[in-house]
């Protein structure tokens, strides 16, 4: 039985300073790497012969418009099947070059799921083969999941301040 | 067993031109009575309701016309087939090897036709 | 007519024979399915590249009903997110409503009561035979055969009674609170439940699949069509029914038991091909087990609360809001969405009835989520249709779509 | 004794062997009794429509039984579900290519006023592109209150006179849409 213990040593061994930031959140082991790693790290965790995380379970995108020089984040949840453990892979990107390899190499399934990251976030994955928005319109100039843009949709009218005591 | 006369398709006659007066009464009435509106858009193909891209008289492949020109041959084949059908037994014997005759006449064209590779979609 | 209008051929030696020009390239025909096709269940668009009946490419346009789910989560307090998940797979509405109310408790650390824990299951479990009913019997539709659509339709009303008896809703439920459930099995709801699944669903189910299982055309438009390996099932992220009839048996509900799914006694049915026929085998495999899940649980229903004794987070009782301070209080803030929450990072996956439906929480001790994003398993396996069809004839191209059970609202979120 | 139940004569002057009414009255029968849907579902009111369609609801009791997904042979558009904003012109192309004379349901909340989806990327009604005959409250409406809807849109096709499509009003409704170009006649 593999745990999130041998896990860090695991890791950690092979890998020594680049990763960081181990923490254990509700029992899904994380930590973080430099956006240059993150190709290394996936495949080493991927082909292992042990620790086999071979299932891509999800790729998505964080906003901290506090954390000066680390703005944006691009998560990545592996799974084991055969040891059922899981572990994130956080990897923090300044807002001005959001730049992170692709792991579409790796995995068919990130393809759509760096897309949506890209239009959610506006997080950019070198190597992708067809990085553009997935589900908001083509034309569209911002990147709406990012805290700074409104919710409510801009044309709206009847819903002015005074109706609801705002 | 009588001979029919021409009045017997009378009724016939009635009823063909009840039909075709029907069809001709309801184009012309909703001709006249139905609401229409023209515009550029509504006269475009429906495109699963994006606007169309390109034209449809392009250059077509050869081998659709020949798909379609050998179905055609083998339609009209089973065509011959209905009235060689119902008399079967009047016709006997002369008539059953006459229609051998015919479809194996046809099957050496297929078999033509399947040697030259024209059904093969993807030839290269 | 101009030239264009001409016929042309591929080859030299057709050109010669039949006295036609040669074309130059590969002419392919454009055709445009979606999005508003009646063959795609929902609003897709594929604009497929075909070589005569045969399918080149297609390239694939989806995000028509994007309602950015995750952005509003952001803005509303925990219990009003749950309305979102029911328009997420609205096929399936209870288990995203479990998985969201799974994922808050998990949170909160707050554990369910077992009764409530079973009503859960008994609910998730009617939920994915709603949703199976619906994909094998759509499957049908676009086979060929509308009756068989017919006759589940029927059963399927009487699994939204249940909801009714439940949470007053058919489709978008809303079911559940966070720490339970809104209210206990009434005798009504148990009864209806003991009539569907001892009675009428199983008499009707095994009619519908006699009706198809050895069809002649329903085989011969399914079997080895679009067929997916194990290794492009776990490289496109397949999860759920299409990825266990590829032959993998992974199932959230066994490696990952929640609701305490480890109590009860079930198979994972997995097929060999991962054929459009084998997906179907495989969701009808599905419903018998959910049928003795249910079974199960009915009869071993435990005795107890049906819900946390949480009064931070769950709605006190009505009769105890009009006598009780602390109760109208409670009352107050849960409803004006004035809890906390703490500080934490929580992954929670439910077995959807597409495949693992997860919620990645991230909560800043705030009122509201400060990230919310939702795994949809619809999402992360349709990126594969395009490769399914590829080669194969456009007639195949909709039983296949029909079989990934693709649904829009999961799909565009 | 038969349970079929007749459609009511509309009012005209009736007297021994004959029935007189006006020829508006007995078009609007024949249409508000053979309405075909074009269902636009888009998503959860969708799978109502199915409920509706089905064999519990049975949207064929009024006429309805054929739904139509050309917009060239329907009567109605359904739309239900939520329209993004990046999928309104195809709403408002399945509009356009439908030949006169034309209904429009907004089905459900989403369809009528964007619902709980107050967003960017969400249209907020469908009737910022097209003009609507019918409002259909519910997140998602029961299946009775489709078939309600759908009799709301019977009783319109009812009581509309044939020259109505032609009038000056219909006209400036329609380019208040950005529907008719200069010179659409």
């Amino acid at each position: 039985m593999i745990d999130n213990q041998r896990l860090v040593e695991e890791i950690g061994g092979h890998f020594g300073e680049k990763v960081r930031q181990f923490g254990e959140n509700s029992g899904i082991l994380t930590f973080s790497i430099a956006p240059g790693d993150l190709t290394e790290v996936v495949a080493f965790l991927k082909e292992h012969p042990v620790l086999k995380f071979n299932f891509l379970t999800d790729i998505t995108g964080i906003h901290f418009p506090d954390n000066e020089g680390a703005e944006l984040c691009s998560v990545y949840m592996m799974h084991s099947w055969e040891n059922r453990i899981r572990v994130r892979i956080k990897v923090f990107l300044p807002k001005e070059n959001p730049v992170v390899p692709s792991l579409t190499p790796l995995f068919n399934a990130a393809n759509w799921m760096e897309r949506e990251t890209f239009d959610f976030f506006g997080i950019l994955f070198s190597g992708h083969p067809n990085l553009k928005r997935i589900l908001n319109m083509e034309d569209m100039d911002y990147h709406p999941m990012r805290k700074e843009y409104a919710l409510e949709d801009p044309t709206r009218r009847d819903k002015i301040d005074d109706l609801f005591g705002r | 067993m009588s001979v029919s006369v021409p009045q017997d398709y009378l009724p016939l006659f009635i009823q063909l031109a009840l039909a075709l007066g029907f069809v001709v009464m309801t184009l012309i009435a909703t001709h006249v009575l139905g609401p229409r509106l023209r515009s550029r858009k509504k006269e475009m193909p429906f495109e699963c309701g994006v606007e169309s891209v390109g034209d449809a008289r392009m250059p077509l492949n050869v081998r659709y016309f020949l798909t379609a020109i050998l179905f055609v041959l083998f339609d009209v084949e089973v065509i011959f087939m209905y009235p060689w059908a119902v008399n079967f037994k009047g016709l006997g014997w002369l008539g059953f090897y006459e229609m051998l005759l015919f479809v194996a006449f046809l099957m050496a064209g297929f078999y033509y036709v399947i040697r030259k590779g024209v059904l093969d979609w993807e030839k290269e | 007519m101009t030239e264009k209008n001409t016929l042309v051929a591929r080859t030299q030696e057709e050109a010669l024979a039949l006295n036609v020009p040669l074309q130059e390239e590969n002419n392919y025909t454009t055709l445009n399915l979606g999005p508003t096709h009646p063959a795609t269940h929902g609003i897709f668009q594929n604009i497929l590249t075909m070589d005569g009946e045969r399918i080149v490419s297609s390239d694939m346009t989806v995000g028509y009903i994007h309602r950015a789910f995750e952005k509003i989560a952001e803005r509303r307090p925990f219990y009003q997110i749950t309305t979102l998940t029911d328009r997420m797979n609205y096929c399936s509405s209870p288990i995203n409503n479990m998985g969201w109310h799974m994922t808050v408790e998990k949170l909160l650390e707050i554990t369910v009561p077992k009764r409530a824990q079973y009503i859960r299951v008994i609910m998730m479990e009617l939920a994915r035979i709603a949703d199976h009913l619906i994909c094998s019997s759509i499957m049908g539709v676009d086979t060929g055969a509308f009756s068989g659509f017919l006759y589940v339709m029927q059963e399927r009303e009487k699994i939204y009674e249940i909801y009714e008896e439940m949470c007053g809703a058919r489709l978008t439920t809303n079911m559940g609170r966070i720490g339970g459930m809104e209210r206990d099995l009434s005798p009504t709801a148990i009864k209806k439940i003991k009539d569907l699944v001892y009675n009428s669903l199983p008499k009707v189910f095994a009619e519908f699949e006699e009706l198809f299982d050895r069809n002649r055309i329903f085989r011969d438009r399914t079997i080895g069509v679009g067929p997916v390996s194990q290794e492009m099932a776990m490289s496109y992220g397949f999860t759920g029914p299409n990825l266990r009839a590829a032959g993998i048996d992974y199932d959230v509900r066994v490696m990952e038991p929640y609701s305490s799914y480890e109590d009860f006694e079930f198979d994972i049915p997995v097929g060999h091909n991962g054929d459009t026929y084998d997906r179907y085998k495989v969701r009808n495999a599905e419903v018998w087990e959910s049928i003795k899940i249910v079974r199960q649980a009915i009869e071993n229903l435990p005795e107890g609360p049906y819900y946390a004794n949480e009064n931070h987070y769950y709605l006190p009782p009505k009769h105890s809001v009009y006598r009780n301070m602390e109760a109208l209080i409670y009352h107050f803030k849960i409803v004006m969405g004035e809890i906390d929450a703490p500080v934490g990072e929580v992954y929670h996956a439910v077995e959807g009835g597409n495949g693992e439906l997860g919620f990645y929480l991230i909560s800043d001790g705030g009122r509201t989520p400060y990230r919310l994003h939702f795994r949809r398993p619809c999402f992360i396996y349709y990126q594969a249709f395009g490769e399914l069809i590829k080669g194969g004839t456009v007639s195949d191209a909709v039983p296949i779509m029909s079989s990934l059970n693709v649904i829009a609202g999961e799909l565009d979120a | 004794m038969t349970s079929v139940k007749m459609t009511d004569a509309p009012p005209g002057y009736e007297g021994p062997g004959f029935f007189a009414t006006s020829l508006d009255k007995l078009i609007g029968i024949a249409r508000s009794n053979s309405l075909w849907p074009l269902p636009f579902a888009t998503s959860c009111c969708g799978i109502e429509f199915m409920a509706t369609m089905g064999s519990h609801y049975d949207i064929s009791r009024f006429g309805a039984e054929r739904p139509s997904f050309s917009p060239r042979q329907s009567d109605v558009l359904l739309v239900m579900g939520t329209i993004a904003k990046k999928m309104a012109p195809v709403v408002k192309q399945v509009y356009l290519q439908m030949a006169e004379p034309r209904w429009v349901v907004a089905v459900g909340a989403c369809a009528s006023s964007g619902g709980i989806f107050d967003t960017y990327s969400v249209l907020q009604g469908i009737d910022r592109v097209i003009p609507v005959d019918v409002y259909v409250p519910g997140c998602p409406p029961r299946p009775e209150q489709i078939l309600d809807g759908l009799m709301q849109v019977q009783e319109l096709a009812k009581g509309e006179s044939l020259r109505r499509r032609e009038s000056e009003e219909y006209r400036a409704l329609l380019e208040s849409y950005n529907i008719l170009e200069k010179n659409d006649r």
